[in-house]
């Protein structure tokens, strides 16, 4: 049971680390908390089940759908609830609050379109189950495993090694020396929302895929882990987001397993507490440079 | 003697800011401090007032050890600073940010605001009273209302110092205070901490500015590379070899 | 009258107070620049010890909300002197985290009966009307039934609270400590250099915070005969903090403006059906676009008093008495 | 290479610049002075694109750019060193320096870089250092290679000296110079208006958002009223 | 009352009643099969009776203090007859002192949570206490398959479905079963593979699960994934065509008791299969099938008490129900004011449910 549970543990702390990123890269960049992100996540899930189902697309063409989708609302989310508060002296809560507008706006919009029910992938493309040895598998999970530990790296590399990324590193930092150095930081923005969102549809038709159930509230519930896994990891860490959703996926299977499980939550925001009582910026959090 | 380093070291990982620093700064004496970028100055005033705590040595002051104290705690015993990059309260009103600096000297707590008692009342008096005598004392009480964010660079400069007056230090630690003004706003600078030392407190100056420090300054203390090079009197410090090559430049003399 | 006489607008006055002391308990934790999302917590403790004291070991309803309050401050106490050296979202997180353990521990309890909530909790309405009828008044007085007159007490009770809190922090905000916290809340690292206890003045506007949520806890319990775990999560938490940035943080006007306005949109949107929560949601990024620092700052609070001041003026001027 | 006229500028109802003209021929050093809160890095900022004129012209290399965001007139070959150093706190010196190139696709920029190093070898010492934690004369090192570094036609200068050194300073003006020399256009703003005038071709004076008097660097050096608000009067020298 | 004039206007044989229902959020599924059931009764009822009736809908969003703003306003502003709703036991037991105090008829169709009519004198629910189909259900599974030791979950921070847990606790003790583990999740949870491989460890004879259908559908399904083959033993929630529908096959052997069974050979409930399935293109289930039946009482009683707005008579009338043939069965209020009716053990078998017998 040990090991089928630390499978459990990593294929439900890969899914919160999916959603972490996309939290993480806003964040890196506007130093801000896109609470709307959840939401995007769960349109990215219908977008992609409406593909399968109804237009019987194949799932990977779906999946590009979702994200381009994805990105779409991103550009939209920025240009309606990012762009008007980036002025001069706004407090750094309006855009928490412009983001839950556009969050409980995109909610209600998908109880209008989609309906309330749950839906499931057909059984066809959810995947099938691998047995290793004593261990159960699902291929949706290990394609999840798979597609966060890549995004991570390639979005290290990207943020750490490219032009694009160190503008997008400028810009997080400061928005008028950026400027000032040549950075079109509008564009950047743009493109890190636009991508973030992207990402955050993606992982919402592979979630959606993993667990069998898409409905307009998945995002809340799910948008809650991944905030935590970002503050967790340290905020606009991608490392740290990674490695954050995998703790507290096993961390709340193991108190399940070992504990009680009616104080699953509890364990986790416990831990949570506890490491930033540790490490006040997060596990992979930078110690902020100051003189 | 007010204050005194024994054997004071710092590091950052493996960078050693300061290493093995002592010196000592007689009451009501204008004491500066110069190095070349990078010496180790500004860290020490951070070591002084309790922003970063050594990795070794001891400071004293009025012959109580104080590693280790809070920074309120210091402003409480009488060391106030300015700070090289800036740090104004922005959002607050010019007058608001001298009259936080008093807070320390006064005593209104959350029952005496509650109740606007007289003796609160008295006291916010007399505090509005001071800040607006030492905003006319820096020289921009006309900017008293606009808000601290507003004001240019320079006057920002001069808001510190009234702010940290406003503290009522027994010791003053000004680092780089006329970066931002020139010549002739310096020479007013220059007036004003004479009449600050007249007043009877006690002064540690960083300055780049040598015409200043030279006729502003009773003793010096050389730093470079971490270390301390120099010590003493203007005179001496101006023709000592090694500071002339570590930092003043053979022109500068 | 006859429009605070109907139950149900009454009802909406009521919550509204509830939420306005809400407002100004997340005012008082930003009032040094924390951003606190335990609020919800601190109001779930506050409506559990005191519908439980008062279910349970009969106490008189002001008594048993003070002690909640007092409980939610010893809590706040303890788990403030750990967490308050964490800045901006990170505390929002861990505070956050603090108010889901409180919730599953709640949900796990005997004494909250777990999810099922605590029903019957004695309501002030109904505790006034006793009250009065005790002392003869039971058959109403001006047109008024007994009911009516208890529910108008409610609402005093309420408005007196709200008045009161609100005294207290426009007394603060203009005294010394308020211009330290504003200083904290400028820059905590030059605000303890010069001479302020950051610690614990934060700890101080912490604990206030979570007193205040914790009376505006105790006092809803009475109010609705229910409480249960729901009433009090994240979401409530979120909606506390709306409440403030919606507002402006700067002045107490602010959350209380706040809280009246989030609590009647959704009643004044009732008409829209479906679309209710869309257009909440629409409403929301508006604002934010056109007021980023809330709806009342201290500019504008200075710009409505002098208008007022002049107003004050020509009505003199021209209509004497 | 640059012209302004009438250039207006204000933070909410305060006009912080009320009409100013300038005129910077290229291959020159013009210097603008002026006390405490005349205008000078409202001025400076103004011309970037970092604030928008409420009116007025600025013309650059025959070019109308006022109302042009900071990124655009960075790509035509404007660099600021910005008052308060504005480094990147969290980023790395090296990086710092590579981002003063984020517009330049050429191949030289690593030989660039080299040359700053050479220039400033303390720079060298902490590449990898974060920014933030540089002393206070260093930023102000890395501030000046970081806008050399995007190799502009003109270069903007708000106080280049601030909190340097003696011998870094008699540098800094050696640079500018030197810079000066190889084709670059210098636009700047000194509180060290004696060697700031040394070294420049032509000056104006600010005065509370005003320009109040303007010539050859020179004469301006020794035009009375300069030498008692700015040069620290008679008192000295 | 602001109201009267838009009240006068409508003939006198109008009746309005209010629906405070969970409309947006997490549950609004629920909300939404309460809405269709009520509106399929309401045209039914409009288009051949005396009576007409005028339904008034507000969201609560499952929330306490909407479902009291919401309850007060039908009262005080619309001037409504009667309530049916709120959906959720927590809301009910805010928002029915509201109603029992302004002296108007307020009838859950969701509500089953124990206690529920004890709140007030016009609080009636129709929706069948887990107190009365949970040992019923205990019973028969533990009869037909010979129980010994099993595993409970539930949802805990759903009120419903721990009162509905607790039902189940006690009826295994009356049966004399073993609970080998106590396993809980929260509502909207979609990963269940921990509590299910620990479950899976301890080889019950078959697993107690109280909660919605949407989370028993996504159990079941990782259950049969894990390789947990045994039957699955659930309250109220399983009872719904969703759990075949997102289940699959993983849901065949759930077992449910309900007084709602859509495979029942009568004339009445088949007809309200084929309208339903007409006007909303999807099956019923319970909570639409309640709330249909519900509003059918609400009428019988009205009819009987020969008016349209008099609250205190429809209450009197309404308590005095007995022998109403619905499509979930014979009903009729005991003297709490809840239902007194028979509940069905039904099983999923070949995606159908199907008497267990
Ligand atoms: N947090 C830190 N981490 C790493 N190195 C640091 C840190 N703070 C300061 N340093 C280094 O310590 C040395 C001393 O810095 P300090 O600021 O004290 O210099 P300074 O004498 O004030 O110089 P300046 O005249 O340029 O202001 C510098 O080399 C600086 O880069
Ligand atoms: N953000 C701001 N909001 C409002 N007013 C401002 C702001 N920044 C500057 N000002 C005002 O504009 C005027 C010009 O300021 P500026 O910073 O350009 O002066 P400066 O000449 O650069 O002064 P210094 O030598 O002190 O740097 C000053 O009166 C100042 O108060
Ligand atoms: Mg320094
Ligand atoms: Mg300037």
């Amino acid at each position: 049971m040990f090991w089928q549970q630390v499978v459990n543990g990593l294929t439900l702390g890969s899914t919160y680390a999916l959603i972490a990123l996309g939290y993480t890269l806003i964040f890196g960049v506007l130093g801000i908390v896109n609470m709307a992100h959840g939401e995007v996540f769960m349109f990215g899930a219908f977008v992609g089940l409406l593909l399968v189902t109804t237009f019987q697309l194949n799932i990977f063409v779906a999946i590009l759908g979702a994200m381009i989708v994805g990105c779409l609302l991103g550009v939209i989310l920025e240009q309606a609830a990012l762009r008007p508060l980036r002025r001069r002296s706004v407090s750094h809560l309006a855009p928490l609050i412009s983001t839950i507008g556009v969050s409980i706006f995109l909610e209600s919009l998908a109880l209008r379109i989609f309906g309330p029910q749950a839906q499931a992938f057909p059984a066809s493309v959810a995947g099938q189950l691998l047995s290793i040895g004593p261990l159960k598998i699902s291929s949706v999970q290990i394609l999840i495993l798979a597609v966060s530990f890549g995004l991570m790296l390639i979005l290290r590399f990207w943020l750490q090694k490219t032009r694009i990324g160190k503008s997008l590193r400028a810009t997080a930092e400061n928005i008028e020396t950026a400027n000032l150095l040549g950075v079109n930081t509008n564009k950047i923005i743009v493109m890190t929302v636009a991508l973030a969102s992207g990402l955050g549809a993606v992982a919402g038709v592979l979630v959606g895929l993993a667990f069998n159930a898409v409905e307009p509230t998945m995002g809340v519930t799910m948008g809650f882990k991944g905030l935590a896994v970002l503050i967790m990891g340290g905020l606009g860490n991608v490392t740290g987001a990674m490695f954050g959703g995998i703790i507290l996926g096993i961390a709340e299977v193991f108190s399940v397993a070992y504990g009680s499980s009616s104080y699953r939550d509890a364990v986790a925001f416990g831990i949570i507490i506890i490491i930033l009582l540790w490490r006040p910026q997060g596990l992979f959090g930078a110690q902020k440079g100051g003189h | 003697m007010i204050l005194q380093l024994n054997q004071v070291s710092k590091n950052f990982g493996g960078l050693a800011a300061l290493m093995n620093v002592s010196f000592q700064v007689n009451r009501n004496e204008v004491m500066g401090i110069i190095g070349p970028n990078g010496a180790g100055k500004t860290t020490l005033f951070n070591l002084i007032t309790g922003v970063l705590t050594p990795s070794s040595g001891d400071i004293i002051y009025q012959q109580q050890s104080i590693v280790g104290l809070k920074p309120h705690k210091l402003t409480e015993i009488g060391l106030a600073r300015t700070f090289q990059n800036i740090r104004i309260f922005g959002q607050l009103t010019v007058l608001e940010n001298v009259m936080v600096g008093a807070h320390v000297r006064s005593k209104a707590g959350l029952w005496h605001g509650l109740w606007k008692t007289p003796f609160a009342r008295r006291e916010e008096g007399n505090i509005k009273q001071r800040a607006l005598e030492l905003l006319d004392f820096v020289g921009i009480s006309n900017h008293a209302d606009d808000t601290a964010e507003a004001l240019s660079y320079g006057k920002q400069r001069r808001l510190e110092i009234a702010r940290a007056l406003a503290t009522e230090p027994e010791i003053l630690l000004l680092d780089e205070p006329t970066a931002g003004m020139n010549e002739t706003e310096t020479t007013e600078l220059r007036d004003l901490i004479q009449q600050i030392q007249v007043m009877g407190k006690t002064i540690l100056l960083i300055e780049h500015d040598m015409h200043l420090m030279m006729s502003v300054c009773d003793r010096l203390a050389v730093i470079n590379f971490g270390k301390k090079i120099a010590e003493g009197q203007p005179d001496q410090i101006q023709s000592d070899p090694a500071v002339i090559e570590a930092y003043l430049g053979k022109e500068a003399v | 009258m006859d429009f605070i006489l109907n139950p149900y607008y009454l009802q909406i006055v009521m919550f509204m107070a509830i939420n306005a002391v809400l407002g100004i308990s997340i005012y008082l934790t930003l009032s040094t620049g924390q951003l606190s999302l335990g609020n919800a917590g601190f109001m779930s403790i506050g409506a559990y010890v005191s519908a439980l004291l008062t279910i349970k070991a009969g106490a008189p309803i002001l008594v048993s909300v003070l002690c909640g309050g007092v409980a939610a401050g010893c809590m706040a106490l303890l788990i403030g002197l750990p967490v308050i050296r964490l800045q901006g979202i990170y505390l929002a997180i861990a505070t956050l985290g603090f108010g889901e353990v409180v919730r599953v521990i709640v949900l796990n309890l005997k004494i909250t009966n777990g999810a099922l909530g605590i029903s019957g909790i004695p309501s002030m309405a109904v505790i006034f009307g006793k009250q009065l009828s005790e002392v003869g008044l039971s058959s109403g007085m001006g047109g008024l039934t007994l009911q009516q007159i208890a529910n108008l007490l409610v609402l005093l009770v309420l408005i007196a609270v709200v008045a009161v809190l609100v005294f207290f922090c426009i007394r603060v905000h203009n005294s010394r400590v308020g211009r330290a916290l504003a200083a904290i809340k400028a820059d905590e690292k030059a605000a303890e250099v010069m001479g302020i206890d950051v610690t614990y003045y934060k700890i101080l506007m912490f604990c206030l915070g979570a007193v205040v949520a914790a009376i505006a806890g105790g006092l809803a319990a009475h109010l609705t005969f229910y409480i249960g775990p729901k009433d009090f999560a994240y979401h409530r938490a979120v909606e506390i903090l709306l409440f403030a940035v919606l507002g402006g943080s700067d002045v107490v006007w602010g959350p209380l403006l706040g809280a009246f306005l989030l609590t009647a949109l959704p009643e004044v949107l009732r008409f829209a059906a479906e679309y209710r929560e869309m257009i909440y949601g629409a409403i929301l990024v508006v604002m934010m676009a056109f007021r980023p620092q809330g709806l009342l700052s201290t500019q504008t609070l200075r710009y409505i008093k002098e208008k007022l001041g002049r107003s004050r003026v020509n009505d003199t001027s021209t209509q004497p008495g | 290479m640059l012209k302004v006229q009438g250039m207006v500028t204000s933070y909410g109802n305060i006009k912080a610049l009320q009409g100013i003209d300038l005129h910077v021929p290229a291959g020159s050093i013009v210097s603008l002075i002026g006390a405490n809160g005349a205008g000078k890095s409202t001025a400076m900022k103004t011309i970037v694109g970092l604030l928008k004129p409420d009116a007025g012209q600025i013309i650059f290399q025959g070019q109308e750019i006022q109302g042009l965001p900071a990124y655009k007139t960075v790509a035509l070959g404007m660099s600021l060193v910005p008052e308060g150093r504005q480094i990147l706190a969290n980023m790395t010196v090296l990086e710092n320096m590579e981002m003063g190139a984020s517009q330049r696709r050429d191949a030289e920029i690593d030989d660039d870089l080299e040359k700053m190093f050479k220039r400033f070898p303390i720079l060298r010492e902490r590449r990898d250092q974060l920014g933030g934690t540089l002393s206070g004369g260093q930023q102000q090192m890395l501030a000046i290679a970081r806008a050399l570094m995007a190799r502009p036609k003109l270069l903007l200068l708000d106080e280049p000296s601030m909190g340097l050194a003696p011998l870094v300073v008699a540098d800094i003006f050696q640079v500018i110079q030197e810079i000066n020399e190889q084709g670059t256009t210098v636009l700047l703003v000194e509180q060290n208006a004696r060697q700031a005038l040394k070294i420049s071709n032509y000056a104006y004076v600010l005065e509370t958002g005003k320009i109040v008097l303007h010539g050859q660097a020179d004469d301006i050096a020794q035009n009375p009223r300069v030498k008692e608000a700015y040069l620290g009067g008679t008192k000295r020298k | 009352g602001g109201n009267s004039a838009s009240t006068n206007k409508q003939s006198a044989n109008t009746a309005k009643i209010g629906v405070p229902a969970y409309l947006s959020g997490a549950g609004a599924a629920y909300g939404e099969a309460i809405r269709q059931g009520l509106e399929l009764a309401q045209s039914e009822i409009n288009a051949k009776g005396k009576i007409k009736i005028e339904l008034i809908f507000e969201d609560t969003k499952g929330q306490k203090n909407e479902a009291i703003n919401a309850v007060n306003k039908l009262i005080n502003k619309d001037n409504v007859v009667a309530i049916i709703g709120p959906t959720l036991s927590g809301e009910m037991f805010a928002a029915g002192p509201i109603a029992s105090q302004a002296g108007v008829v307020i009838m859950g169709t969701s509500t089953t949570a124990e206690g529920i009519t004890e709140v007030g004198d016009y609080v009636f629910r129709n929706a069948l206490p887990e107190s009365l189909a949970i040992p019923n259900t205990v019973k028969k599974a533990t009869a037909k398959y010979n129980l010994k030791k099993v595993a409970v979950m539930y949802s805990n921070n759903n009120d419903w479905a721990v009162s509905g847990y607790k039902t189940f606790m006690q009826s295994l003790k009356q049966n004399g079963v073993e609970v080998l583990t106590v396993e809980t999740f929260a509502d909207k949870d979609t990963d269940f593979s921990a509590q299910l491989t620990k479950i899976a460890s301890l080889n019950p004879d078959a697993v107690m699960v109280s909660s919605l259908y949407q989370e028993a559908s996504l159990i079941l399904k990782k259950a049969r994934e894990l390789g947990i083959k045994v039957p699955f033993v659930g309250n109220n929630g399983f009872n719904s065509p969703q759990l075949m529908k997102i289940a699959g096959a993983a849901a065949e052997g759930a077992i449910v008791s309900s007084p709602w069974y859509p495979g029942k050979d009568d004339a009445k409930v088949q007809a309200f299969i084929k309208a339903y399935q007409a006007k909303y293109n999807k099956a019923p289930d319970q909570f639409a099938a309640q709330s249909y039946d519900a509003l059918y009482i609400m009428v019988n009683a009205l009819e009987k008490a020969g008016s349209t707005t008099d609250r205190k008579k429809l209450r009197d009338n309404l308590a005095q129900i007995k022998g109403f043939q619905g499509v979930t069965g014979k009903f009729a209020f005991d003297e709490k004011r809840n239902p007194a009716m028979e509940a069905t053990v039904l099983i999923v078998k070949n995606g159908q449910f199907t008497e267990l017998k």
